[in-house]
């Protein structure tokens, strides 16, 4: 449908108020676009799992290390009775990078956020099992393979 | 209650890749699975953003074998989109074409695995016969039976004529017999139903939760399929429904490919018949002309996947790769499938999604020679290789 | 109960010729895009290093034989995408047909 | 110290695109064919009204420095020496025959100026399949007169395409569509001197991009005394009060740029009051008849409704014979004037610039 992103919009305000950094539609994406504060991510994912009746698929986070003083963690959903593509984006400083763990509202979070752990050292707070998933086991700690210096 | 640890992988017969599976088993049932992967992690993604992107395209296609056709139309749609270039409509159709065609040899390939797996050889063979003459329709168009190097950044590399249109027509027309004969041997053939039916079972709010994606999700009833969802290439131009079973089990996921399959023909034919004539390809500089970012998402054989990619101006090398496989997004919907099964069903059930570790397992290149980690540089290992 | 289909599928597989082919003595026709060995032609070559440059797999290295720069393809590394074929501006590499490639020394690997 | 020398003259500078900018374009020689567009193979190059421009990373194969017409590598020797033409001239270049011609095709004397041979040509070539496609200048639907260059692949495209045009254009950029877009094998490329001696350049320039050379099957030349920027056109045609898109038709003949609309001539001024509106470039040009291209062909010399055609080479007399004996031309001896009067403008030409 059309209009169906606007009416995702105008609920996702009324759930973030002024949390919600920026959300606008982009149309070469086809993809909806939420920006929002790292202390909000959780209630955002919520939010839009409630706007969809529960029918959410996550397809995967993704996590970057832009060169910059934060890491940028991208959640790529799609909205099923909507059909809709939403990329809800959070920037997380380098000095605290703890983000609460979605993993209670989309079981599917729990691979690609031990990911995002062992490759850039974003803590996912409330996760069941934060451990390694591709790396050996004696890889040293503290050390995360897709970080820029 | 006690229960026994049973350690499937990483090198065991009933996996084609090296991967560990623990089974908590309690008697002849699993109780739990706990997966170890990452035994054939080979740091594709940190590579990818040290290579340029001609580079990158041909990287990205050894992410997997199989279904290399996906993974370059994915990389090169993201890598399009980030450069902000839009490909000739003939090239958006030979790019269905051929990843149709990739699909067919796939899921052929996987349908006869799971005949063997199950015990049925001989519709193993006949499954694998009919693969041979999509691979050699592929080397036909392309140049080669599986990596076939034909999607670049800004079109195709290859063009077909009037002769490839034939061939593909003629082989696809007796070809589109033969599988309905093999639909109706999985519907009616006894051993395929006690192997099959009701085994694996994933409900469709179970999918939902897990994120399972292609034939899985499609074989418990969850409506997701990008072709008709967010139209890439020649897909909002050709009519294609998606194929849909509700059973939830290991019969239901075959049928769906096996459906596919006879859905894929049709819509190679209908592009075939519909393809404009024009370019092929746009020429496309090697460095980004813009800070940007591209997603791409498209049905791969195995299910929905996904490459994201950030550029940086005037820069041939993408800053950050990421890639999202299907066979990653199921591992958590193949556990609960696991979960309450029989250990000698345990092959059906994985090869059911159609696994490919390779692709799960891809993102550092490590050497732990000496004891001690570092990154080797690929031109010092090319170096190293000609001692 | 579908003896008679049997029986039909049987007769026709026996007068069917074979589906493979005996591999060393008969070989399979090749498609007019295959991509085999590369075929060199130094005459045209001027050594600007492009294909080197652009080799996905480092397969090509630029070595200078008696003052002239040409290129050496390592077929051990070799990934046969002939992306060195669409750059190089002097069309002096060439596709060709031959794919039997194995060899016992790595020396015999390398296309000069 | 001998050493040092064979060192020296071993020593070859690295001719990039920077070297093309710095010894072609910011000397005015830049002609703006587009060759080096076409060259480039990591299509790093771009062309603009201004010239060719840096669009990515240059990667040093030095292809669009030798393909480039003017560049100081360009060696006259080996251009001269690929045609294998009987009679050497100097202002004529060399070539083996020269005749009058004009098409028998109906449809293209409808569009065509002069004897419509270049147009017949090509659709000779197409219909025998002698080409894919042919690189053309053709008309641009958005502004009147300006010429964008185009893969013309069919009948159709070469008729649109018919006509002469005073402006300059970058035709042979059309060279990396037809070749790289499309994946055409065969060309055939219709251009002025400076183009033809681009297409010829890559034919033999051993550092030139010569996989393109062996894609050009023909190179058909026209006569061009020198071109005019569309936008200089269009102000010279305004200051006369003649609104260029109401134009159907630009001409020289007898030493006077006659401009038409309707059937009516509406404007007739000596070429040399146009001198200060012609392109910078072609002042450094001696070459009226495009001496590198396998046929010349152009209306001087010719009576009304004939061209002359010029052969210079075993391929250009494969392609035009053939279109003769398939009775797409006609032909007939050119006229004993015909050739001196041809001579004495190239003369004029060679010798003011």
């Amino acid at each position: 449908m059309v209009n169906d992103h606007l009416e995702v919009i105008d609920s996702l305000g009324n759930e973030l108020k002024e949390g919600l950094l920026d959300v606008r539609y982009l149309p070469e994406k086809r993809a909806l676009l939420v920006l929002v504060d790292k202390a909000l991510i959780f209630k955002a994912i919520e939010a839009l799992n409630k706007i969809s009746g529960g029918e959410m698929h996550l397809t995967t986070i993704s996590g970057a290390d832009l060169g910059e003083d934060y890491i940028e963690l991208t959640y790529f959903l799609w909205l099923l009775p909507q059909r809709l593509r939403v990329i809800v984006k959070t920037k997380l400083s380098k000095d605290d990078l703890r983000v609460q763990s979605i993993v209670n509202i989309a079981p599917a979070t729990v691979l690609y956020e031990r990911e995002v752990y062992e490759m850039l050292g974003v803590i996912f707070e409330g996760h069941p099992k934060l451990e390694r998933l591709f790396l050996p086991e004696d890889w040293p700690q503290n050390m995360y393979p897709l970080r820029r210096r | 209650m006690s229960s026994i640890d049973l350690i499937v992988g990483p090198i065991h017969p009933a996996l084609h890749e090296p991967e560990r599976f623990v089974f908590k088993i309690d008697g002849e049932i699993v109780v739990d699975v706990e997966p170890r992967l990452g035994y054939v992690h080979r740091g594709i993604e940190k590579a990818l953003s040290e290579r340029t992107y001609i580079k990158d395209i041909y990287l990205v296609e050894r992410v997997c074998g199989i279904c290399n056709v996906a993974h370059t139309l994915t990389a090169a749609q993201a890598i399009e989109q980030a450069f902000g270039v839009e490909v000739p409509r003939r090239s958006k159709y030979l790019r269905t074409i051929v990843h149709e065609l990739n699909r067919l040899h796939s899921h052929l390939l996987i349908l006869g695995v799971v005949c063997e797996l199950i015990g049925f050889d001989t519709l193993f063979m006949l499954f694998w016969r009919d693969r041979e003459v999509i691979m050699d329709l592929i080397e036909m168009i392309t140049g080669n039976r599986v990596m076939s190097a034909y999607n670049i950044i800004g079109g195709v590399r290859r063009n077909i004529g009037d002769f490839e249109v034939t061939q593909i027509k003629g082989v696809l027309s007796s070809l589109a017999k033969r599988v309905k004969q093999y639909k109706k041997v999985f519907m009616d053939d006894p051993t395929i139903r006690a192997r099959c039916a009701g085994v694996g079972y994933l409900s469709r709010a179970k999918a939902l939760a897990l994120g399972a994606v292609g034939p899985t999700a499609r074989g418990s009833g969850l409506e997701l399929d990008v072709r008709v969802d967010e139209p890439y290439a020649a897909y909002d131009e050709v009519k294609y429904c998606a194929v849909i079973y509700n059973d939830g089990d290991v019969w239901a996921r075959l049928m769906v490919r096996l459906d596919e399959l006879l859905a894929s023909m049709e819509v190679i034919n209908e592009c075939l018949d519909k393809m404009p004539s024009g370019p092929i390809r746009v020429p496309v500089p090697e460095a980004a002309p813009q800070s940007a970012e591209g997603v791409s998402v498209i049905e791969a054989p195995r299910g929905e996947l996904i490459h994201h990619v950030y550029t940086k101006r005037d820069d041939d090398k993408p800053f950050r790769y990421r890639i999202r496989t299907p066979t990653y997004a199921n591992i958590p919907a193949v556990c609960e499938m696991l979960k309450g099964c029989y250990i000698a069903d345990i092959p059906a059930i994985l090869a059911s999604i159609d696994p490919c570790f390779s692709c799960t397992d891809r993102a550092a290149l490590i050497d732990t020679n000496s004891g001690e980690k570092r990154i080797i540089d690929i031109l010092s290992l090319a170096r190293r290789s000609k001692k | 109960m579908r003896l008679p289909s049997l029986i039909r599928e049987v007769w026709a597989n026996l007068l069917k010729k074979p589906a493979t082919v005996k591999y060393p003595f008969e070989k399979l026709p090749l498609s007019k895009t295959y991509r085999g060995k590369h075929e060199l032609m130094r005459d045209r070559c001027v050594g600007c290093g492009l294909c080197a440059k652009i080799c996905p797999a480092f397969a090509i290295t630029m070595r200078s034989v008696y003052g002239k720069v040409s290129p050496e393809v390592d077929l051990a590394k070799c990934i046969f995408c002939y992306q060195c074929e669409d750059v190089c501006p002097r069309g002096a590499i060439k596709r060709g047909k031959e794919y039997e490639l194995a060899s016992w020394s790595r020396n015999e690997m390398i296309v000069r | 110290m001998e050493a040092l020398r064979k060192a020296e003259e071993n020593f070859v500078v690295l001719k990039a695109f920077n070297d093309l900018v710095l010894d072609v374009v910011s000397k005015d020689l830049c002609t703006k064919c587009g060759m080096c567009v076409s060259s480039c193979q990591v299509h790093a190059i771009s062309m603009t009204d201004e010239g060719p421009k840096s669009v990515g990373p240059c990667r040093q194969c030095e292809a669009c420095y030798y393909g480039c017409p003017r560049s100081p590598a360009t060696s006259e020797e080996l251009l001269k020496a690929s045609l294998s033409s009987e009679k050497k001239d100097d202002i004529l270049g060399s070539y083996n025959k020269i005749v009058s011609a004009r098409t028998v095709l109906s449809e293209v004397k409808s569009v065509a100026q002069d004897g419509g041979v270049v147009t017949t040509l090509l659709i000779y070539a197409l219909e025998e399949g002698l080409i894919d496609g042919g690189i053309v200048a053709s008309k641009s639907t958005i502004e009147a007169w300006k010429p964008v260059p185009k893969v013309a692949l069919s009948i159709n495209d070469v008729l649109e395409a018919a006509g002469t045009k005073y402006s300059n254009c970058p035709s042979l950029v059309a060279l990396k569509d037809a070749l790289y877009g499309y994946d055409l094998s065969k060309v055939c490329v219709v251009g002025v001197p400076c183009q033809v001696t681009a297409a010829r350049n890559v034919k033999v320039q051993p550092k030139a991009a010569r996989k393109i050379g062996d894609k050009i099957a023909f190179i058909i030349g026209l006569f061009c005394m020198e071109s005019f920027p569309h936008v200089k056109l269009a102000q010279f045609l305004t200051s006369n009060g003649i609104d260029i898109a109401k134009v159907s038709k630009f001409d020289i003949k007898e030493g006077k740029f006659r401009v038409y609309m309707g059937d009516a001539e509406v404007l007739s001024v000596p070429i040399r009051n146009l001198k200060d509106y012609a392109n910078r470039f072609c002042e450094t040009c001696r070459d009226l008849t495009s001496w590198y291209a396998d046929v010349s062909v152009g209306a001087i010399g010719s009576g009304r409704d004939w061209s002359t055609v010029i052969v210079r080479s075993d391929e250009g007399a494969k392609l035009f014979d053939g279109a003769v004996q398939n009775g797409y031309l006609e032909v007939k001896d050119i006229e004993s004037d015909g050739i001196e009067s041809l001579r004495k403008i190239a003369k004029r030409k060679a010798s003011k610039n």
